[in-house]
């Protein structure tokens, strides 16, 4: 009975992020500026979860911030950062090079086929590429398997199970029922490959309104969702809203700077306030009212990043 | 800008755009910007019936109206005439389906292997950087490779050797494609702010256009693997004014820039009339 | 360049069926009484087609209309026949009996697994099942793959790539993109996997209304792609038609009786009228339009299959 | 026909319907009335909070007007609240989310295999039947079996050897389950027109209930390997008022009957004051 079958899975989000253990296996939703699980990161960090072990694509701000919280023991991203735009990601960098964090970076068709292995029930999956990579020196988990029928051999990969997968979705209800935008990214893989999946939606809808939507990520995968407004800022998540640069930008110059720079970021927007609702109100309503106004026209849209 | 005058980071994408070629499926890695523009550009010029795939939204043939800083963005699938999902995508790429993607690195070596996982050791980095993201597996099935980097300048991008090799380029340590028994064809192209390689049979860089206020001392100098220059080696074409105008029509925001050094997008070049043009 | 970027891909029936080879390894959309690629079927048997080799999961009149007809040398699909209802398939049985095809009954997992190898490019899959199974004992191809991490045994399957894949779908457009409504079946792996895809559709639309009812299948994976009204018939498309079943009652008695009863259904629907417009003739616009009246009511519905 | 009264296909259906325990994951294959409407009726009584996948559609917990004579008519999709792809079905039972499948077949061995390939060789088939659909992977996976037929008492349905092995049950000529690495827990039940078997420890059908009108020499009599009975073995408990009207709402074309021979349709019970009701 391994789907969840329940019509309620509706929960405060300190209920559902209590649900994470210390030194959990996690895959992180979304990618880069867009649907990151940031609620659920930020109530972990509040928790004062330790030794999480991450695995996803490329990832920015979430992985970051559980590094510079002292939550995060294991990377296995296969790009953490803030892409051309805001360049490498300052408290991961500054771990990896310290050695406060294990680093396993991986590559996302390897992820892919690692959790199409768990999804799929099979013990390993075999990959084209990663060979005369130096990627491979740093999964010594990997194997080789010899192809019965061409005599090749290629380079085998174990199942990957997350015990959770932290995905945020615009909206859901409450029976765990997702609708995402595209792109999904890896999530809908995460979600049939995890152990369990704990959702943050902007908004719980009735059934009917998810279902006209479009059901990404069925109920039956998910063990609990918290409604969360904003539950993805500062990056994106569409069609709600944009992802809030300048926020971003004021980050990634704490991280970098470190120090009370840093403890005063997580301490205004992070520790220091009591629970999301608390988030919010620190941002401020004007800005998170900006991000909304991407649909108003082009130059709405680029004048956010500009 | 006139349409007379331009600068390094508009002459450079026309460039990169060049290793494009018609019907091709095309796509770019995330935080890559000029590739990006470039491949937006090829489509709207020479290569109209490319199959472009956008990065991280996989969006297929989107016609956004400007390019964001970031490059999952929503904006990016604006108009497409359909979405792939990333598996969809990576499935894709791994059968052969995809016949050429955008690589850049922090280190390149002769044959086209690339760095950007970390400077120095994994195990003391010296620099930990981002991350590879799908290369370590797209490097070794999609049809061609087109390599830039717009830090050739600095002499530490063009090396001997990677401290780490994150995409394979024609050879490594531990040997040839083919002995990898790779399916994907490797790097072709390389442009770099100084000029254009390709490679030859040997799989080995070889210098084939430069821009024109660069000399190739200036590249030699620069270069940390043997610089190999072709018997014909000859000035990037000019782009033409169509390209420049679509180039700028298509990234308002001047994403490319953010690729290049202040001291690079000093570099400003004015069109000589009759001057060829290739797009 | 693999992928097909053409951006019309509109052509005749006749033309699209013509692309199809004799001896070609043919995967069949649908399943069971939906979305059968009828039209192209009965095309196939009016060009003369020999020789085809059909894979797919559980199917019913369009692999026991190419028996019937001649056209078939080799079945692996995972079931042939009319389910309790109307029972088994009368000329596949008579020919499977007979020894005149060579039938090398597969399972719809198996399948999945060989087809997923073809579209991840994978030299090999592995499967759970199967052992224990006489149905190994059809597939002298399977061979056995050791698991490097467990240690455990499992067959190996090798990668099917179909040379074409014949679907049907209510809605689609000059550029190949296909709309289809659940169950997907198949199709979409289908599509993935096989070299290339001919279509046909109920109806050809702009881009934009197939855009907004949604894309099951991308253009680019079609390489041809022909506009007929009811080219599912007798098997459903929904929304436009639900399955004849009076036609397949008649169809399995006229099959089951063979001989002269049989010829007299390939004379009367297929090889006898020109095209599918004749075949539409043939069947009656009554009984066609009857086939729609599903959506009036429950009773309706109902009445359709008493 | 009253409550109080009712035919062996509605009695069939509700003991087949017992094998389901509530909150468990339960798909039919296709071309199986009597298995569908069981486990429509078991979600109505006393399996609410199961998820019903149903075969060849995929959907998940539909509530149709009506059972259709097909398997994937879009009918049986209505009320769904999620509809999953073919893939999606199979992976999960593959991995072990399924946690109980219904199979029949023309021929089933003491330990559960059926066959629904061949009666007769391969080479030279006696009967071609429709084949096996996914069960000989998914009957290795899935959590439990619940096996029925309605064709026992014909004599020639459990067999002391399949043929063909279709579907594999708790022990085959290469082995036992374990043996063949299955993850899957076999069969479970078997419902037959004559009576409910259950399996004992070394995987063998054994008899544990019979219908009122049978007698322990009658199943003997028809069936091809050892006959093993329970020492408790007591009669099918009767359907319930509440399983009984669900039923009929649930199958208003009576779908489930196309499963029996005239003769046994003609097999008419009357409920007794008080009766056992496991509904």
């Amino acid at each position: 009975m391994a789907f969840h079958t329940g019509s309620d899975k509706l929960e405060p989000l300190e209920a559902a992020a209590g649900r994470v253990r210390d030194g959990a296996l996690v895959a992180l939703g979304g990618g880069l500026s867009a649907r990151l699980p940031m609620a659920l990161v930020r109530e972990l960090i509040r928790q004062g979860r330790t030794g999480l072990h991450v695995v996803g694509s490329a990832h920015s701000i979430d992985v970051d911030l559980l590094v510079a919280a002292g939550a995060l023991a294991v990377c296995e991203e296969s790009y953490v950062g803030f892409e051309q735009d805001l360049g490498l990601a300052p408290a991961y960098r500054r771990a990896a090079e310290g050695g406060t964090i294990d680093v396993r970076e991986s590559c996302c068709a390897t992820i892919l086929a690692q959790l199409r292995a768990a999804e799929l029930g099979l013990p390993f999956m075999a990959v084209r590429g990663v060979k005369g990579s130096d990627i491979r020196g740093l999964h010594p988990e990997y194997g080789e398997v010899v192809c019965p029928f061409t005599g090749e051999t290629l380079v085998a990969v174990p199942p990957l199970q997350p015990d959770v997968a932290l995905i945020h979705a615009p909206l859901g209800d409450r029976r765990g029922n997702l609708h995402l935008e595209q792109p999904y990214v890896l999530d809908e893989r995460f979600a049939a490959a995890s152990r369990n999946v704990i959702a943050t939606v902007d908004r719980i809808a009735g059934f009917d309104e998810v279902g006209r939507a479009g059901i990404t990520v069925p109920g039956h995968l998910v063990i609990a969702v918290s409604e969360v407004p904003f539950g993805a800022h500062p990056t994106s998540c569409y069609p709600g809203y944009a992802y809030d640069r300048p926020h971003l930008a004021a980050y990634v110059s704490a991280a970098t700077a470190g120090g009370a720079a840093l403890t005063g970021y997580l301490d205004t927007f992070v520790t220091g306030v009591p629970d999301e609702a608390g988030y919010r109100k620190v941002v401020g309503d004007e800005a998170l009212a900006r991000l909304g106004t991407w649909s108003d026209s082009t130059s709405a849209w680029q004048e956010l990043y500009s | 800008m006139s349409e007379a005058t331009y600068t390094i980071d508009e002459w450079f994408v026309v460039a990169l755009a060049r290793t494009i070629r018609d019907k091709e499926t095309v796509f770019h890695g995330f935080g890559s910007p000029c590739a990006q523009v470039a491949m937006h550009l090829a489509r709207r010029t020479h290569a109209r019936d490319m199959l472009l795939v956008e990065g991280a939204t996989y969006a297929v043939n989107p016609d956004p109206p400007f390019i964001p800083p970031t490059g999952n963005d929503v904006v990016l699938q604006q108009g497409a005439e359909y979405r792939m999902r990333f598996e969809e995508f990576f499935d894709a790429a791994v059968r052969g389906d995809v016949d050429r993607m955008f690589l850049s690195g922090v280190q390149i070596d002769a044959y086209g292997s690339t760095n950007v996982t970390v400077v120095g050791s994994i195990e003391s980095p010296k620099v930990k950087l981002g991350g590879g993201g799908g290369g370590c597996n797209l490097s070794a099935t999609v049809g061609s490779l087109s390599l830039w980097t717009t830090r050739h300048r600095a002499g530490r991008t063009l090396v001997e050797q990677c401290s780490f090799v994150t995409d394979i380029g024609h050879r490594t340590r531990e040997g040839t494609r083919q002995e990898l028994g790779f399916t994907g064809g490797g790097p072709q192209w390389l442009v770099t702010e100084l000029g254009v390689f390709d490679y030859d049979e040997t799989g080995h860089a070889r210098l084939r256009q430069m821009f024109p206020d660069v000399t190739i001392d200036d590249v030699r100098a620069v270069t940390g693997f043997e610089l190999r220059v072709a018997a014909d080696v000859r000035t990037v074409p000019p782009p033409g004014a169509a390209a420049l105008a679509a180039l700028r029509g298509i990234d308002p925001l001047g994403v490319r820039r953010s690729e290049f050094s202040p001291v690079e997008l000093a570099r400003t070049f004015h069109a000589h009339t009759g001057a060829a043009c290739a797009c």
